[in-house]
């Protein structure tokens, strides 16, 4: 399974990722639009760590053996043997939290309005990973394993 | 029956545990024939999502853990709406209700716990009375929810709480009854206990704190109860959530060890060789304290199942993660907290604590630090923001000492700590080196 | 008095060269005369301080035989012997020339485009307007003329009992390709060796450069050329050699020989002290400084330099104020020398009696029949 | 000018006619175990030099260089594998300019009297002059040692710097001329100004100027003004008094002389004062 | 002290576009945009906008308008806009105005009145895809002529050659030192020369260690005036060693890296203490004269045995050709001529205008004066100082050059806008800063992969350029004034250039 991995020497701090992100996640795809027009505020599912100069993104690390898993009591999150990915079911979700609480990485957010997560997908359904594509500086990269 | 049936694995119980046991050993071992024992004749639920459903949040269909093939993908034979009677340890048999044996070739014990009923006359015969726990208990509370009025919820806890919110969203006047004087009292600190407090009075909850239930009033159904302190409320539905009990009579009478669970060791096997526990029926490895001790948390049972899945497929792993943890939300306040909670009444000398409370955003933290600076424990209300990353530096034992003032910070992350410990935590996840 | 040469405009006049080198002077204090081996082996040892692109030698104590004469040292480019003819002619109407032959050289040391070369030995010849004026003008002025107005022919020198052998090729070879170590003594001897930063290395630019008796050899560069040459041109210098020595020349004859000042204030002209150095000094001094600072600022030499400055009875070492060209002094008995590197005195005077680095713009003066040269060696170190 | 084509005129001087070093070694060398003794009498530089490093190259540690007479750089071509021995080089009268330019841990001994540039941008290293030394002794360097017996020229110790444990050390037994310890920015000058008459004072002006780092030490006396603006006089502390205990004495076992004698004497130090001397002149 | 300054650009902001996503902010490092939360919306801090267009480039929704604000003064032609703003800020500070990057006055460019030649008719084009074009060149002396022994009918060369070093393409990147450019910049340029094979100069500001063993092989060094870093290991692990005499934006001018910019990193690199002004005096004080030039040649040959060619650079000034012919002279191997347009980190802004020449006359004298004296073959010239396209360079090589520095073309390619700030240290680009939270913005991954696209793509200019000439070798036209020719130029300018006029 592939994951993203961030260099932070090349993050610049630009949050561009984060942008990007919530794109990939909106409704419309459309920048401007997703972000002055949609009406859920498009959210996005990693974080740019920062304490400057440092900087870099940390998202989902969709870990072999995800803690998040383990605490879900709605097994509305589960590990895709196939994919390898710790895919995330919106519908099963009831907000309990419990991945917050023992997600290692703190790549699990809330997204408050719903009381309900949302976490990375690699863009599952996209063309390209939007934070990995849309990083200026190439500070993002997807690596096979 | 005379026909035994020989499962290499045997599970009894069918919730997280079983399923942890399940997705770990298939994980290992995918040809082994499996079989599991369920007590309920439901396909594997959620208990945890009573009162998500009784919120009206999520349909009866979403209260299911796993999909329905799941066990099917699995190969798992399901052995519904009976229970294990009898362990033959020398045999390797497990004896069911209706006389079937079962052979097995590794048992796992996740047969979970049972609600604690206080010692109160009429208790039981009650027919508005109810746990709060299983299916069972949720149809029973269906059923009145029609023509009730007024909930009495006994108990201040966890699980009390998320009732006394469930049915508040029901439209009813919840009335919470709790012996101490504050709520969650052993779950969360005083101060916690009163940001829930005020949640759940400005949401319109009554509470009696230093209270219980003196008397119940009513023949068989409860109309309404006399407190201790002779107030009398009335009384459509009566929940008891004061606490669960592991439900370990399978160990009754045969060499596995029992004390306040099944005892197991860190591969989750008990003192018998071939028989493993896990979940609210075993006493299991307390990371923090360092004791044995009765977890009785969701993500403890579904880990310690996996944990015993791989041991029992022949993986040696062990289960050292387990820890008190809760993730809970009263109304609109989050809470979360993991480890030792230290309050007023157990106060532990080489333990320090620090912490903060914003009044404005009513968001509070508060940390448990060992002498030697390691996280043994924490609370955050409010801000629960990757609250994980405290978990895992409390589960890695790590000496937050030099950034402890950030701990606070409400966007704290892997920024925060000092480079050598990032990304000595992150060397896999980040790609060091390249300039 | 002096030949002004015109051009277009000013955009016209030439550059100056740039040069830096290795400079060696020695001097018998007791008048001794004495043959080039010091010199020329001195200033071999300091090679690599040139670049074979011009060397020279001027010598004083050269001709006792005609002592009272002036001795023109004049080369004829491309072997040019109409200009020979122009240029005896002029003589002839302007000089009595009671003795003149080729300059002999060695013909197997083969040096680039060699000219012919010729010695003069004369004495005014003055007529008209010119009966007034002194002898030295007089000369003046006819080498300047003849520099300037005659192709091909060049005055290397002009002075009584002195010449300046000078030539495009390393000193050693000039020397070889005049014989100078066979045929001459002389009891000053300086010599240099050149290290054009551009330049074409031609004969009449090679130093030392020279007045009458006054030569000058010079290691460095004057950054404010321009400026000195302004000011000497309003005293009738014209620049016509195109290197910044020249202005140095110019400037020593203006002020010693037609301003008669000594050489002692002249260094404090060229190389004044700083003004923060003149703020400490004594009332007296601080008058004096201030005086020649104000009057003489056209001819502050800045940029880094080192001059050997040589006349009859006189030589003298001097470098910029903050002494960014080098020099050592040396002497053994009634030897004193200059150099650019102390080793080559050491080389050719392996028993030296005394070595020393003069200060920044403090003139070290070696007179005849004095000790003149040692007041220096008390500022030195 | 004149158009002329001077190629005639154009030969390097530093690198004609060369002698080759197989038979310069033969003819110029005695070996004994690892000394050798090499006569440099009328050798170009580069003659010179490359003999020196056939010499080490041919096993020997330490040379002896006589009849030297203003050859250049002697040591700078000397750069040899880090695990190699350090040497130990004798130089006999005159050394040219460059001295130890670059020099890299050797150790030179010079009986005479060495001219400009000793000790050019030295990294490591000991230079030991039995004489005076010329203009920017010194110059840039950045480790090692160097003692002048006698007095030094112009722009001494010049952009002198340190960097980490490597901090040079210049010791001058005379005084200086002016601009010593210019743009200095680390190291060490002791200057002892054992030639100078009681309360004369040193010679140099311009001391200090545009220093930003290091220390100069300094024997007797001198006036306000002979200082660089850049430059604060104060009295050496106990560790500056250890300092120049250790180096007065490093001097005298090198030269002779009496070490507590000359400690007797008053000491100043100069220090900058700002490491940033031109900080504020910009305007940003 | 209030300084009455006009601020230098107009921000605009589309509020349309504007996803409030503060990429802006973030990347301003001059903290122009200041986002306020509560009100959800930004305030703009005009005048400390640099103009560096880094917000604008960033901006995910093109929301940003970032342009000069021109004509706020009364327009006059003497005392123009850039001259009163000077005024006061000299008159608020007291101080030295600077300025970085390359003369941006109004001073004749050369490469602009030159035409390139093409084959038509007489001789054939060459179609460079498909044929042989050879750009591959020697820096450094060649002999006069070569001594060659004939045994058993076999020719064999008997002459020792000069050191040389080859470069695939006759571009090389300009002397920038790590210091004045930060280390992703520095490294970037160090990747981009050994990927396309060509050379970067370091500097004065050292060659770090680590970076020897890869890169040293394209490395020229510098040895200038502030000695940094400079020491055996150093001068023996570079291809070609470099005088640094002089610096086209700022001839006769020091340089000075201030102590907050000497990092732990630079301070190692330049081996001086961290956070001490790393000064390079104005001259090197080893160097008063030619002779003394000459004497740190040889030094630097001896400290190298002899092994690496040994380069002079100098900016062009009035005396260039004279100089040049001295420095060949003195020993050089190649000689660098840097012109009035050359880059800078930080030079007073009077020197950096007033003083100097351009490349192109200067190359041209050069060029001449050292065939004329007949010593052009004892040294390669490198021409530098204001190099922007492919057409510039081939000028400079049919001027006479035999390779071309880039050094503001390379920091172009790497981001930069030519805001002139890089004095300030804050580079938004995060080339000339040492900011760590700036330098990030470099990845010498990807930045050197500009850099070698851009050569890449000067290199097939080049190539097609040569082709229509009907040339496939570079050394046809080094030199080759014939196939030059001015348009709108002076007779004394064409004159100097050596070129005739268009139709001659």
């Amino acid at each position: 399974m592939g994951r993203i991995k961030a260099k932070p020497e090349f993050c610049m701090g630009c949050h561009l990722c984060e942008v990007w992100c919530a794109v990939a996640h909106s409704k419309s795809k459309h920048i401007i639009k997703a972000f002055l027009y949609e009406q859920d505020k498009p959210l996005p599912r990693l974080v740019v760590e920062e304490n400057l100069p440092l900087t870099f993104a940390l998202q989902c690390r969709h870990c072999a053996e995800p803690d998040c898993v383990a605490a879900c009591i709605s097994g509305a999150l589960w590990k895709d043997p196939e994919s390898g990915l710790v895919i995330h079911d919106p519908e099963q979700c009831v907000g309990c939290y419990s991945c917050v609480l023992t997600c290692p990485y703190g790549s699990i957010f809330i997204n408050p309005g719903k009381r309900e997560i949302v976490k990375c997908d690699l863009c599952t359904g996209l063309d390209t990973m939007y934070c990995v594509s849309h990083c200026p500086n190439e500070a993002l990269v997807y690596e096979d394993s | 029956m005379c026909n035994m049936d020989n499962y290499k694995y045997l599970i009894i119980g069918n919730s997280a545990g079983a399923v942890g046991c399940i997705e770990g050993l298939r994980s290992i071992d995918k040809s082994g024939t499996v079989a599991l024992v369920a007590e309920e004749d439901s396909h594997v639920y959620s208990r945890a999502l009573i009162p998500y459903y009784l919120s009206g949040r999520i349909t009866r269909e979403q209260m299911y853990y796993r999909p329905f093939d799941f066990y099917d993908r699995a190969r798992v034979s399901v052995i519904k709406g009976h229970r294990a009677v009898k362990i033959d340890s020398a045999e390797r048999v497990v004896e069911l209700d209706n006389g079937g044996r079962l052979g097995y070739g590794r048992l796992l014990i996740a047969t979970g716990g049972k609600p604690v009923f206080p010692p109160i006359p009429g208790f039981d015969q009650q027919q508005n009375v109810f746990g709060f726990h299983s299916l069972p208990d949720l149809q029973g509370i269906e059923k009145e929810l029609i023509y009730a009025h007024n909930a009495v919820v006994l108990g201040g806890g966890v699980i009390g709480l998320m009732a006394a919110e469930a049915l508040h969203k029901n439209g009813m006047k919840v009335h919470v009854l709790e012996l101490a004087d504050r709520l969650l009292a052993p779950v969360v600190d005083e101060t916690t206990s009163h940001l829930v407090e005020d949640a759940l009075q400005k949401a319109g909850v009554a509470l009696y704190l230093n209270n219980t239930i003196d008397q119940i009033n009513g023949d068989d159904w409860v109309e309404s109860v006399t407190l201790k302190d002779g107030q009398i409320i009335p009384c459509d539905l009566l929940i008891v959530g004061v606490g669960v009990a592991p439900r370990a009579e399978l160990a009754e009478g045969t060499d596995i060890a029992f004390n306040r669970g099944i005892v197991v060791n860190k591969k989750m096997e008990t003192s018998v060789p071939g028989i493993y526990a896990c979940g609210d029926c075993a006493s299991t490895y307390n990371f923090v304290t360092g004791a044995e001790q009765n977890l009785p948390l969701w993500p403890n049972a579904y880990l310690g199942g996996r944990i015993a899945g791989f041991n029992m497929a022949g993986i040696e792993r062990a289960f050292v993660q387990g820890t008190t943890m809760n993730a809970m939300h009263f109304f609109d306040v989050n809470i979360v907290n993991a480890g030792i909670n230290v309050t007023g009444s157990n106060q532990d000398d080489s333990l320090g604590v620090i912490q903060e409370y914003e009044q404005n955003s009513q968001n509070y933290r508060k940390f448990v630090l060992s002498e030697s600076g390691q996280l043994k424990g924490f609370i955050l209300v409010g801000q629960i923001a990757r609250a994980g990353i405290f978990l895992n530096l409390m589960r890695r034992q790590i000496d937050v000492r030099a950034f402890q003032r950030d701990l606070f910070k409400n966007d704290f992350g892997y920024a925060d700590l000092p480079d050598a410990l990032r990304w000595e935590l992150l060397q896999d996840d980040v790609i060091l080196g390249v300039v | 008095m002096l030949v002004q040469k015109y051009y277009e405009s000013e955009r016209f006049v030439p550059d100056k060269e740039m040069d830096a080198c290795g400079l060696f002077g020695v001097m018998h204090t007791g008048g001794v005369r004495f043959g080039g081996q010091m010199a020329i082996d001195a200033i071999k040892n300091m090679k690599v301080r040139g670049s074979g692109l011009g060397g020279g030698f001027a010598i004083y104590g050269l001709y006792p035989k005609y002592k009272d004469y002036y001795a023109l040292h004049i080369i004829y480019q491309n072997k040019n012997l109409a200009a020979k003819k122009v240029v005896e002619t002029f003589l002839k109407k302007h000089f009595y020339v009671v003795f003149d032959e080729e300059i002999p050289t060695n013909p197997d040391i083969r040096l680039f485009a060699p000219p012919l070369a010729w010695r003069y030995f004369v004495a005014p010849q003055k007529s008209g307007v010119e009966e007034d004026v002194p002898d030295d003008e007089y000369v003046i002025s006819k080498v300047m003329y003849l520099n300037s107005e005659i192709e091909d022919a060049y005055v290397f020198s002009s002075g009584k009992d002195a010449g300046v052998f000078k030539g495009v090729g390393f000193p050693e070879e000039i020397a070889d390709y005049f014989m100078l170590e066979q045929l001459y003594e002389g009891y000053i001897w300086t010599v240099h060796s050149r290290f054009p930063t551009n330049t074409p290395g031609w004969w009449g630019g090679a130093h030392p450069l020279s007045i009458l008796d006054w030569t000058v050899v010079h290691n460095g560069e004057i950054s404010s050329y321009g400026a000195n040459r302004r000011f000497l041109e309003m005293h009738n210098y014209y620049c016509t050699l195109h290197t910044d020595t020249e202005v140095l020349a110019y400037a020593v004859d203006l002020l010693m020989r037609r301003q008669g000042l000594p050489i002692e204030v002249v260094a404090k002209i060229l190389a004044p002290p700083m003004w923060e150095a003149i703020r400490y000094m004594s009332d007296n001094d601080k008058e004096l400084y201030t005086a020649l600072r104000m009057t003489y600022a056209p001819l502050l030499m800045n940029g880094p330099f080192t001059v050997i400055v040589a006349h009859h009875n006189e030589m003298i070492g001097l470098t910029d104020r903050i002494r960014l060209r080098p020099i050592t002094a040396g002497a053994k008995g009634e030897l004193v020398f200059l150099s650019s590197e102390e080793a080559a005195i050491h080389a050719v005077c392996p028993d030296l009696e005394l070595a020393w680095t003069p200060p920044g713009g403090e003139p070290v003066v070696v007179r005849l029949h004095t000790k003149d040269h040692l007041q220096s060696l008390n500022k030195s170190i | 000018m004149n158009g002329f084509n001077v190629k005639f005129g154009f030969r390097d001087n530093f690198l004609d006619n060369l002698q080759p070093v197989d038979f310069l070694y033969h003819t110029r060398v005695s070996t004994n175990g690892c000394c050798a003794s090499i006569n440099a009498l009328g050798l170009k530089h580069k003659e010179l030099n490359d003999l020196l490093r056939e010499t080490v190259l041919q096993g020997s540690t330490e040379l002896v260089i006589n009849n030297v007479f203003g050859q250049r750089y002697i040591g700078t071509r000397l750069f040899l594998p880090p695990e190699a021995n350090k040497l130990h080089i004798e130089v006999n009268k005159f050394p040219g300019n460059d001295l130890g330019a670059f020099l890299n841990g050797h150790q030179i001994i010079v009986h005479g009297n060495a001219q400009d540039g000793v000790g050019n941008t030295m990294n490591s290293g000991e230079i030991i002059v039995h004489g005076r030394a010329g203009d920017v002794t010194a110059m840039s360097m950045r480790g090692g040692k160097i003692f002048i017996r006698d007095n030094v020229g112009y722009r001494t110790a010049i952009h002198m710097k340190e960097y980490r444990e490597k901090v040079p050390v210049l010791v001058v037994g005379g005084t200086a001329q002016d601009f010593l310890g210019e743009y200095m920015a680390g190291g060490i000058v002791l200057l002892l100004g054992l030639n100078l008459q009681q309360g004369e004072p040193h010679r140099a002006n311009y001391i200090g100027t545009g220093m930003h780092g290091g220390v100069i030490y300094l024997r007797g006396c001198l006036a306000e003004h002979q200082l660089g603006k850049e430059v604060g006089v104060l009295p050496p502390d106990d560790r500056d008094k250890a300092n120049i205990d250790r180096y007065v004495r490093e001097y005298c076992n090198h030269f002779g002389g009496n070490p507590d004698q000359i400690l007797n004497e008053r000491f100043q130090k100069l220090v900058p004062v700002s490491l940033r001397p031109y900080g504020q002149i910009y305007a940003y | 002290m209030y300084d009455y300054l006009l601020p230098e650009f107009i921000v605009e902001r589309r509020e349309d576009s504007c996803i409030r996503c503060r990429v802006c902010e973030r990347q301003c490092a001059n903290e122009v945009h200041l986002y306020d939360t509560e009100l959800d919306r930004f305030f703009l801090s005009e005048k400390d906008c640099v103009g560096c267009q880094r917000c604008v480039a960033l901006c995910p929704t093109g929301a940003l308008y970032v342009h000069p604000r021109q004509a706020d003064y009364r327009p006059n032609s003497s005392w123009t806009r850039d001259k009163m703003q000077n005024l006061k800020k000299q008159a608020a500070t007291g101080g030295v105005i600077l300025t970085g990057s390359g003369n941006d006055k109004p001073i004749r460019v050369y490469w602009d009145h030159l035409l390139l030649n093409a084959s038509q008719v007489t001789n054939p084009s060459i179609d460079p895809l498909r044929e042989p074009m050879e750009l591959q060149t020697f820096l450094g002396r060649k002999p006069d002529t070569l001594k060659i022994e004939i045994s058993a009918g076999k020719a064999k060369l008997a002459s020792e050659m000069f050191p040389n070093v080859p470069v695939q393409i006759p571009l090389v990147f300009s002397a920038m030192s790590l210091g004045a450019i930060s280390y992703p910049a520095f490294k970037s340029l160090a990747m981009a020369a050994k990927e396309a094979g060509v050379l970067f100069n370091t500097g004065e500001g050292g060659l770090p260690v680590e970076m020897r063993d890869e890169y040293a092989d394209c490395a020229i060094v510098q040895c200038a005036s502030g000695r940094f870093g400079v020491d055996l290991d150093y001068l023996n692990s570079a291809r070609i060693i470099e005088i640094k005499i002089g610096q086209g934006a700022k001839p006769g001018i020091g340089g000075h890296l201030p102590g907050e910019k000497v990092s732990d990193y630079i301070a190692q690199t330049r081996m001086i203490p961290r956070g001490t002004d790393a000064l390079s005096p104005a001259p090197q004080h080893d160097i008063y004269s030619i002779e003394d030039l000459s004497m740190l040649i040889y030094a630097l040959k001896e400290a190298t045995n002899y092994t690496k060619p040994v380069s002079v650079k100098i900016a062009a000034v009035h005396n260039v050709a004279a100089i040049a012919s001295g420095i060949v002279r003195a020993g050089a191997d190649i000689v660098a001529i840097d012109g009035i347009r050359g880059g800078t980190g930080a030079a007073p802004l009077a020197t950096r205008d007033n003083v100097g020449i351009p490349l192109e006359l200067a190359l041209a004298a050069v060029d001449k004066r050292l065939r004329d004296e007949g010593i052009r073959n004892r040294c390669s010239v490198m021409a530098a100082g204001g190099i922007r396209s492919s057409a510039d360079a081939i000028k400079a090589i049919a001027l006479g050059a035999d390779g071309v520095y880039i050094g503001t073309a390379a920091l172009v390619a790497m981001g930069c806008t030519l805001c002139h700030k890089c004095y300030t240290g804050r580079c938004n680009w995060g080339i000339c800063t040492q900011d760590p939270y700036l330098t990030k913005r470099l990845n010498p991954e990807l930045t050197s992969q500009r850099l070698v696209n851009l050569l890449r793509s000067w290199s097939h200019e080049i190539q097609e350029m040569l082709g229509g000439l009907g040339v496939n070798a570079i050394e046809s036209l080094r030199g080759n004034h014939e196939h030059l020719r001015g348009v709108g130029l002076e007779e004394w300018e064409l004159n100097i250039l050596g070129v005739k006029g268009a139709g001659e």
